[in-house]
């Protein structure tokens, strides 16, 4: 499908944004990362959505999205809906795009998050009633607002396979703001508006939009300073920031970041735990917590991020509904500083010999950024300031830490973490929860009961409580110490308008203008 | 023999006594060019101002990130705040390090098989050269890429992370030592005295290691010399891709080059320049030497002038050499691929 | 009549690692035309430096004093255009190699057309013209589409050819042939040399000719000079040199010329008892080096009967490729039989495996053509020729040999502190000596010689020869002598087997094969040889004519 | 370049003369040989990379190592059949070669096949730049200082020769990226065109890749400057890397055969020195740099890999690196199988031009 003009002058209103991130494909069965959702959020229907700089759930292509009883949540939908390319966009869609996903089940999709999913009813052709395996579900709403929550034309889609990009670009099976209209696989995506869109968001207020993806971040840095590009949106590099926010013809813009970084605890073989051969786990709280006390996440975020990251007191990043900064008030000098005192205290308290010798481990290769390596560095030097601690820091590539961190290989370790939708619970469950990924060896009753509690809990307040005890038990028990909180950024040309990055933590093309 | 004429048929220094006019001269400077670097590297722990991986100095400031060169930093910072003109030094040490356990695995490796599979020949020899020709035609890059991902496996402490690279950078130089040991061996098998040493009826053992290995060694030096420079070109490649040692484990350059990046397009030159400058000189000092040892190994390329000097060898290193041109042609072949 | 080129006080010296050379010394020389100057002397005296610096032809390291008046000027301070125009004009040059000195990537005709138009206007199509015409004066057949053939697609003699049609063809005054004959066969060396011999007549052209083969001088020069160490020590008509030699120096060079028929019926050895062991016999021998991929394998040796008694020295001869070594190689075991029978100590070499013939390796010596080669250049000599003794545990290691070795050494009348010495420390006769000695190192009962004074100047060959057969008579050992040299198999050899193409054509007592060939082919090698005396050679020129078929 | 076609060493001078050998073997039989040796090559290397590949890891820990418990984790590699014995899946992926489908890739879901023909021809067109900068620098400053022998320029050109070699690709990028797209702004930093230009490249039919090509296709001549201009820091940082060693090579072989005896043969027949460089030496010093510049392409592949990098240069090296990081066995076996074949057929038609230049070589 070849269409549009390539006349010179028609490029007037086009919008061109650079991202580093790939795409792994358009099918959202087949994708679990934020290159490939950042495209489908363009251009599929969502049920329900968060507007702008909001994190309320609201209905999107649907017209009413609730409870109808504690397992049945229902939408509705609007009668007469098209896709892109005319056909009807029907409840059966709705059905089809969820059973397709989980019968696919691929390695690569993001089908286990529908895992409270029993089954989807379409009483009729507007009407979709999704049985749920547990009651009052409160984070089921946010996932369909995230990776497998996508509509897709099943007249296009495959049932049981991922279907290639080629022929979703050809049979134009889009629904969303809008339309891929021409598609070079990880190179460029033009989008045009889909005319036939009926949801939630404003529509489209540019005429096209041109997706580049760059494969390195300096590469696309000096892209958006020469004005080749008039958006860079994830992930410039602490340096590049740094250098632009000085430049007066690009604007750097802010917003709040669900992205986390951390370090993890294996309860079995870190220095006292429950395998070593002096196994005391008040002792090995008593490392945590002097680690925790140790540590200026300040002066990480500063120098090796450059501000880009923030420091992160919780488990809950800040901006989450329920978000609090217990290890702010409980280690340190009280403002975020190191304090070497009372790390000593916690220490002899346990009556733990120092120094203790720590063996933490990063990955080296990028996958959680470039400046793991500088981040670990400091973090070393600053637990063994105060000769509190010795560190063996080393590094693993990551297929291989992938595999040695759940087989208790490391005692500490990095790990960093991106929300598949912006709720405080996708910070909590996937961590503390009884079979949780991290696979630390864990398990503490309380936590786990608080947290199912407030999955299910209607009453706002309530699970606001819920979730700052929980927040609050984690700061003693320190599972995972927290460490930094990134913040979203993107560079625009001075004259773009209408980038909104907001806790959605997805970046929406439709009402960036220039001019 | 004297002891004088014994050092003077020690290689290099025989080539430097050999050498006339600008051969010695690019001689000269390629030993004095690695010879610094050889001292730097030797005596890093007391040339360097700081430790490769400081991020403070003594009083307990740190010494901040991207610090353009200044008096406490005579080349600046890195982006992770240590100190350039430390790790410039310090990598020269990892440099050496890598070089030596590479040439080293690969002489033992290559030589060997090259040795066995050019004399024994038969199938074991087809196999091993279909097999050679195969890997030596393949982007010695890539290969080093996935030796790395094989090897570093395990955790990247100081020797693994090294012995991982240099593991890495030996599967891409077994099959040129191979090659070049080979064809030594075909050559010298065909030689009178190695059938001399048959029709006496020395066993095949000792025919290949007495007679024949020794033989087929004279190229080495050379493709030493050359390989070092390409052992330090792929290491900072790797480093560069990422598939390299780790900044707390080690200083090296590629690593650096591949995190000043970013500072390059902001301007920042200082992170970029100086080890990148470490790589190509040390890189020009080894070639020197090596594309010299090449010259003098190979009498159509090397000079003879009129000069009084370069006496006591009464013309001995003369013959010694003139049997080698097919190997020192030979040795082009692995000078000049893979430089990448 | 004046002189085509006069050298007066030549001298020439070269720069080296081990600093410089004098290579000529105060050499003064002259041809005249339609004269052929061969000038004679050993190896490194200075001939081929002498004559590549009439063309201006030394490399950049030598440095050229005195004059050559080149048809009146001096070329000595020549260069760039003006010593170009003189190249191939007033004097033309042929090579030793003629393999080397063709461009491999261009066919004879261009090369031959490019010298011509070096110096003349031509068109392509007259310069093609010509040089059809001189391939055909030189005799090369089918001038016409050979000229656009390959130097690879010429034989040896031919190559040769078109090297003489390339320097012919700018009609020179003064040819010079440096060894023009070295590398070929002697039935081509005899073709090559009617050659020259037929241009001096029709061209009038003068020769300088290089050799230091005293038969070839006898067959084609007017006048002789010799040179030793750089000096030009004697010269004169060839006549007079040969009858009355000056010099001593001269009369050692003449001495050591090997003739057939030197040996007279009493100094040789009448036949062993028929009751004498057979130390080697071979029946219907076929050698073949198998053939490469798809290729079918070369037959190298096809059907040869022969058979060595114990204590007998058979010569074997035959022009380059007819297989000499190969068999040489075979009775040593380094080349596998393909069919046939060969047995050597009544050990069938047929499938034997190197293991069942080891043990008796003690019992064969082998002396290798190339002296310079032959001995692993990391060993001293005396290492060397301990070598068998430690292999077949007659010594523990090469000190406890030693004394053994020295015995030996004196036997081939080196002084022992030699054994301390690196091959390349010897000079080529001294090497060849110590190859002896470590092949007679286990007491050999059969020795195979392959070639061993190929590689030696006439007079080292002499003193090499000699030295043999004393050993021979001493130790008694039955000896297969390989050479090209008929006059050289002739010093030695019980009984002489003549091999070509692979087919044994003629065997039988010394004397007999060389006074009586039966073969037309050891008759037409028997003429072909030239012999160092002008006069005898002039007969068997005209006799060699008679045989007739030589030509090519 | 195998050793099966590399002729038998020289004999020594003194040796006496072997007749030619016995005539056979003609071109066409060469060639075969040489053509079927490309098949063994290929296999092995796949062979080689495929076992490396599967001893390293799976895509689905690479991907989702960081997010998924354990056990889910292990049961979508067991449903992937990844934990399967190594050599069912070999037979399997070589069944599936065999049957010409290289299948998609694992990673995103792309038909191997296109990914190669995309990337391929981006790579392809890097190269012939490179290649082009360095035949333009390399050969002609290779036979000044081949005339000029010993002498000030001789040793200025080599040293420029080793200068070239010692740089490493990304250095020689970053350097000419922080001087002409930093500093002096004149030329674009990276990318193959501009991203409207891009977009324009896309929409052709049946794009070859080559953009070159297609620029002209497209006809307009905005579009081709543009995708000059970003092809020129790449193919200087590539092509200088190149250039050092043909320099180098070119130096050595024309110095080489100018010490042949057929060019002193030559110049006895009075032939002019130029005309000696020009036709007796260059011609046989080519048939040497012609081979060599069959390993160039192994170089240029790897050095693509890091010019591709440097410069958003979005080809073969570069996605290689990519799916080498994830693991994705499939794309990674298709690149490497064709790289493999790439290299073998440049080799099998640099020794058939080599043969074709060379009378004497026939087997
Ligand atoms: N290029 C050179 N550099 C140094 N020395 C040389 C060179 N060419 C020749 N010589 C020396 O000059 C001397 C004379 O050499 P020349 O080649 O004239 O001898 P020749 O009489 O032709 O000997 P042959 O019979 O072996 O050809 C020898 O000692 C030789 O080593
Ligand atoms: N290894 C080999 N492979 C194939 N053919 C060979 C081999 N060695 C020798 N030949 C061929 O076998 C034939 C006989 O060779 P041989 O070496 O026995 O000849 P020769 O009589 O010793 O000659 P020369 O006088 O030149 O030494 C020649 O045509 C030669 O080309
Ligand atoms: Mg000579
Ligand atoms: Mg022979």
């Amino acid at each position: 499908t070849t269409g549009g003009s390539t006349g010179g002058g028609d490029w007037d209103g086009t919008i061109l944004v650079g991202t580093t991130d790939k795409v792994t494909t358009l099918d959202p069965a087949g994708s679990y990362d934020n290159g490939s959702l950042t495209v489908q959020t363009q251009v599929f229907p969502y049920l329900v959505n968060t507007d702008y700089n909001s994190t309320e759930v609201v209905p999107d292509l649907a017209e009413t999205a609730e409870f109808t009883s504690p397992t049945e949540y229902t939408v509705t939908l609007p009668a007469g809906l098209k896709w892109a390319n005319g056909h009807d966009l029907t409840s059966s869609d709705v059905k089809f795009s969820f059973d397709r996903n989980i019968a696919i089940a691929d390695p690569n999709g993001a089908s286990s998050l529908l895992y409270n999913l029993d089954s989807v009813e379409t009483p009729d052709d507007t009407t979709v009633v999704f049985h749920l395996k547990t009651e009052n579900d409160q984070i089921f709403p946010l996932i369909l607002t995230s990776f497998p929550g996508a509509i897709v034309d099943e007249e296009v889609f495959s049932a049981d396979a991922v279907t290639p990009d080629e022929d979703i670009v050809a049979a134009n099976a889009f629904g969303g703001p809008y339309m891929i209209t021409s598609y070079d696989f990880n190179n460029t995506i033009q989008y045009e508006p889909n005319p036939n869109y009926a949801g939630l968001l404003p529509a489209a207020e540019n005429k096209t939009v041109i997706q580049t993806v760059f494969a390195d971040s300096s590469n696309l840095k000096l892209a958006v300073q020469e004005g080749d590009i008039d958006v860079a949106y994830r992930s410039l590099s602490p340096t590049d920031l740094d250098d632009l926010a000085g430049n007066s013809d690009v604007q750097v813009i802010d917003g709040p970041g669900g992205e986390i970084r951390y370090m993890v605890f294996n309860f079995d073989t870190m220095p006292f735990g429950a395998k070593t051969a002096e196994a005391d786990p008040a002792k090995a709280q008593a490392v945590r917590q002097a680690m925790a006390a140790l540590l200026d996440r300040q002066a990480i975020a500063d120098q090796v991020y450059k501000g880009t990251y923030t420091p992160l007191f919780s488990v809950v990043p800040d901006g989450f509904f329920g978000a609090t900064q217990p290890f702010l008030d409980k280690y340190g000098d009280g403002s975020g500083g190191p304090d070497a005192d009372q790390a000593a205290k916690i220490l002899a308290d346990a009556g733990i010999q120092t120094p203790v010798s720590l063996s933490i481990q990063y990955n080296s290769d990028d996958h959680y950024g470039p400046s793991s390596g500088d981040e670990y560095a400091m973090v070393k030097d600053q637990l063994e300031a105060d000769g509190l601690f010795t560190v063996d820091l080393q590094s693993t590539e990551w297929v291989q830490y992938s595999k040695d961190r759940t087989t208790d290989v490391y005692p500490i370790y990095q790990l960093g973490w991106f929300p598949d939708y912006s709720d405080a619970d996708n910070y909590l469950s996937p961590f503390f929860q009884e079979d949780n990924f991290l696979g630390n060896h864990f398990s503490d009753a309380e936590v786990q009961d608080l947290i199912r509690q407030q999955a299910v809990e209607t009453d706002e307040s309530a699970r606001q409580a819920e979730i700052e005890q929980i927040q609050d038990r984690m700061s003693d028990l320190i599972s995972t110490l927290p460490l930094l909180q990134g913040a979203q950024v993107a560079v625009a040309g001075a004259d773009v308008n209408g980038v909104v990055l907001d806790a959605s933590f997805k970046f929406r093309y439709a009402p960036v203008v220039k001019g | 023999m004297g002891v004088r004429a014994r050092l003077g048929r020690l290689p290099v220094i025989r080539q430097v006594r050999q050498s006339v006019g600008l051969q010695r001269g690019m001689l000269v400077a390629g030993l004095v060019i690695t010879g610094v670097f050889a001292i730097l590297a030797i005596f890093a722990p007391l040339l360097a101002p700081y430790g490769f991986n400081q991020l403070k100095g003594d009083d307990g400031v740190s010494f901040g990130a991207q610090d353009p060169p200044s008096l406490a930093h005579p080349f600046g910072t890195t982006v992770g705040g240590y100190d350039v003109l430390s790790r410039v030094i310090w990598g020269s040490q990892t440099a050496f390090f890598v070089i030596a356990v590479a040439i080293v695995l690969s002489i033992f490796a290559g030589v060997l098989l090259g040795l066995v599979s050019g004399y024994l020949g038969g199938w074991l020899d087809r196999v091993l050269v279909v097999i050679a020709d195969a890997v030596y035609a393949f982007p010695t890059l890539l290969l080093a890429i996935v030796a790395a991902i094989v090897i570093s496996h395990g955790q990247s402490n100081l020797v693994g992370g090294v012995f991982a690279a240099a593991i890495s950078i030996t599967v891409v130089f077994i099959p040129q030592y191979f090659r070049v040991i080979r064809a030594e061996a075909v050559r010298v098998k065909a030689e009178a005295f190695v059938e001399s040493a048959k029709v006496i009826g020395a066993s095949t053992w000792r025919v290949m290691f007495r007679h024949v290995l020794r033989n087929s060694t004279r190229t080495l030096p050379l493709i030493l010399t050359l390989n070092a420079s390409e052992a330090i070109l792929t290491l900072a490649a790797l480093g560069f891709l990422g598939f390299g040692i780790e900044p707390t484990s080690a200083a090296e350059w590629g690593y650096d080059l591949n995190r000043s990046i970013s500072d390059v397009t902001s301007g920042i030159w200082w992170t970029s320049i100086f080890p990148g400058a470490a790589i190509v000189l040390i890189v020009l000092g080894l070639t020197l030497i090596g594309e010299s040892l090449n010259d003098l190994a190979d009498p159509r390329l090397r000079t003879r002038r009129r000069s009084s000097d370069a006496a006591g060898d009464d013309g001995a290193a003369d013959d010694d050499i003139e049997v080698v041109p097919g190997g020192a042609i030979d040795a082009d072949a692995p000078a000049d691929r893979e430089r990448a | 009549m004046s002189d085509v080129v006069e050298i007066r006080d030549l001298h020439v010296d070269f720069a080296t690692d081990a600093g410089t050379v004098p290579a000529v010394d105060g050499v003064s020389l002259s041809v005249a035309p339609g004269e052929v100057l061969a000038v004679v002397g050993e190896s490194g005296s200075g001939k081929t430096v002498t004559s590549r610096a009439i063309i201006g032809l030394l490399p950049e390291t030598a440095s050229t004093r005195g004059a050559i008046l080149l048809r009146g000027t001096d070329v000595v301070p020549l260069s760039g255009a003006a010593l170009r125009r003189v190249r191939g004009t007033d004097a033309a040059m042929v090579f030793q190699e003629p393999s080397a000195a063709l461009n491999p990537v261009y066919p004879v005709g261009w090369q031959i057309a490019e010298g011509l138009r070096a110096h003349r206007r031509l068109s392509r199509a007259e310069a093609r013209r010509i040089a059809i015409d001189y391939l055909d004066r030189v005799g090369i057949p089918e001038p016409e589409s050979r000229i656009d053939h390959y130097p690879h697609q010429f034989s040896g003699g031919q190559k040769q050819r078109v090297v003489i049609a390339m320097a012919l063809a700018l009609e020179p005054e003064l040819i010079i042939a440096d060894e023009p004959t070295t590398a070929l066969d002697v039935t081509v060396q005899a073709e090559i040399l009617d050659l020259l011999r037929r241009i001096r007549d029709e061209f009038g052209t003068a020769v300088l000719l290089i050799t230091h083969n005293m038969g070839v001088v006898a067959d084609l020069a007017d006048r002789v000079a010799v040179m030793l160490d750089g000096h030009l020590i004697e010269q004169g008509p060839v006549g007079e040199i040969f009858a009355a030699p000056r010099e001593a120096y001269t009369r050692e060079l003449l001495g050591a010329v090997p003739r057939v028929g030197a040996r007279t019926s009493a100094q040789r050895r009448p036949d062993p008892s028929p009751e004498t062991a057979d130390v080697v016999r071979a029946q219907n021998l076929v050698i073949e080096y198998p053939g490469r991929f798809t290729r079918p394998a070369f037959r190298a040796v096809d059907g040869v009967d022969l058979r060595i008694r114990a204590g007998e020295v058979v010569g074997l001869v035959g022009e380059s490729g007819s297989g000499k070594t190969t068999i040489g190689r075979a009775i040593a075991g380094l080349t596998p039989v393909t069919s046939g029978s060969l047995t050597v100590f009544d050990h069938e070499m047929i499938g034997t495996s190197e293991r069942a013939f080891r043990p008796l390796r003690s019992r064969i010596g082998f002396v290798f053509q190339d002296p310079s080669t032959s001995f692993n250049p990391l060993l001293t000599i005396a290492q060397c020729v301990a070598e068998p003794l430690v292999v077949h545990g007659r010594a523990r290691d090469p000190r406890s040999a030693r004394e053994r070795v020295d015995e030996l050494l004196e036997a081939v009348q080196l002084p022992a502190a030699f054994g301390d010495r690196y091959p390349h420390e010897l000079s080529g006769g001294q090497r060849q000596r110590a190859s002896l000695a470590r092949a007679l190192a286990l007491d050999p009962e059969l020795l195979i010689a392959d070639e061993p004074t190929s590689a030696l100047d006439v007079s080292v060959q002499a003193r090499v020869l000699e030295l043999f057969s004393e050993l021979q008579e001493r130790f008694g050992f039955a000896c297969l002598f390989i050479s090209h040299d008929l006059a050289v198999v002739d010093l030695l050899a019980d009984r002489i087997a003549v091999l070509y193409r692979g087919e044994l054509v003629e065997e039988g007592r010394s004397e007999q094969v060389l006074q009586s060939p039966q073969h037309p082919y050891t008759q037409r090698l028997l003429a072909s040889l030239p012999v160092p005396d002008p006069v005898e050679q002039a007969q068997r020129r005209s006799a060699l004519a008679a045989l007739g078929d030589g030509a090519a | 370049m195998t050793a099966a076609t590399v002729p038998a060493a020289p004999a020594a001078p003194s040796a006496p003369r072997r007749r030619p050998r016995p005539a056979g073997g003609s071109l066409g039989r060469y060639i075969l040989v040489r053509f079927l040796l490309i098949f063994p090559t290929v296999f092995i290397l796949v062979t080689l990379v495929f076992l490396f590949m599967r001893t390293t890891g799976d895509p689905i820990t690479a991907a989702l190592g960081g997010r998924l418990p354990a056990d889910q984790l292990a049961e979508r590699i067991h449903e992937a059949g990844y934990d399967r014995p190594l050599i069912v899946q070999y037979v399997e992926y070589l069944g599936h070669v065999f049957t010409g489908d290289f299948g998609r890739t694992l990673t995103d879901n792309q038909l191997v096949t296109d990914v190669l023909f995309r990337y391929g021809g981006a790579t392809l067109e890097l190269a012939l730049y490179a290649l082009l900068v360095a035949f333009a620098v390399g050969i002609p400053l290779g036979m000044l200082a081949a005339y000029f022998r010993d002498r000030w320029p001789d040793a200025v050109f080599r040293v420029f020769a080793i200068l070239c070699y010692a740089t490493p690709v990304f250095f020689a990028g970053l350097v000419l990226k922080l001087v002409f797209a930093v500093w002096l702004g004149v030329l674009p930093s990276s990318g193959r065109a501009g991203p409207r230009n891009e977009i324009a490249l896309g929409r052709l039919e049946n794009p070859t890749g080559v953009y070159l090509i297609d620029a002209i296709r497209l006809g307009d001549p905005a579009i081709l400057g543009d995708v000059l201009q970003h092809a020129v820091l790449p193919a200087i940082a590539l092509g200088l890397l190149t250039a050092g060693i043909f320099l180098r090579l070119v130096r050595t072989n024309v110095i080489g055969t100018f010490a042949m005896p057929y060019v002193d043969a030559a110049r006895s027949r009075g032939v002019s020195e130029y005309r000696l460089v020009r036709r007796h030496a260059w011609k046989p010093a080519l048939i040497p740099i012609i081979t060599v510049i069959g390993l160039q392409v192994a170089l240029l592949l790897g050095g693509a890999v890091l010019t591709e990098t440097t410069f958003e240069w979005k080809g073969l090296g570069f996605e290689l690196a990519q799916y080498l990081q994830a693991r994705d066995f499939v794309a990674v076996q298709g690149i490497v199988a064709l790289l493999a074949v790439i290299v073998a057929v440049v080799n099998f038609l640099v020794d058939i031009a080599a043969a074709l230049i060379d009378p004497r070589v026939r087997y």
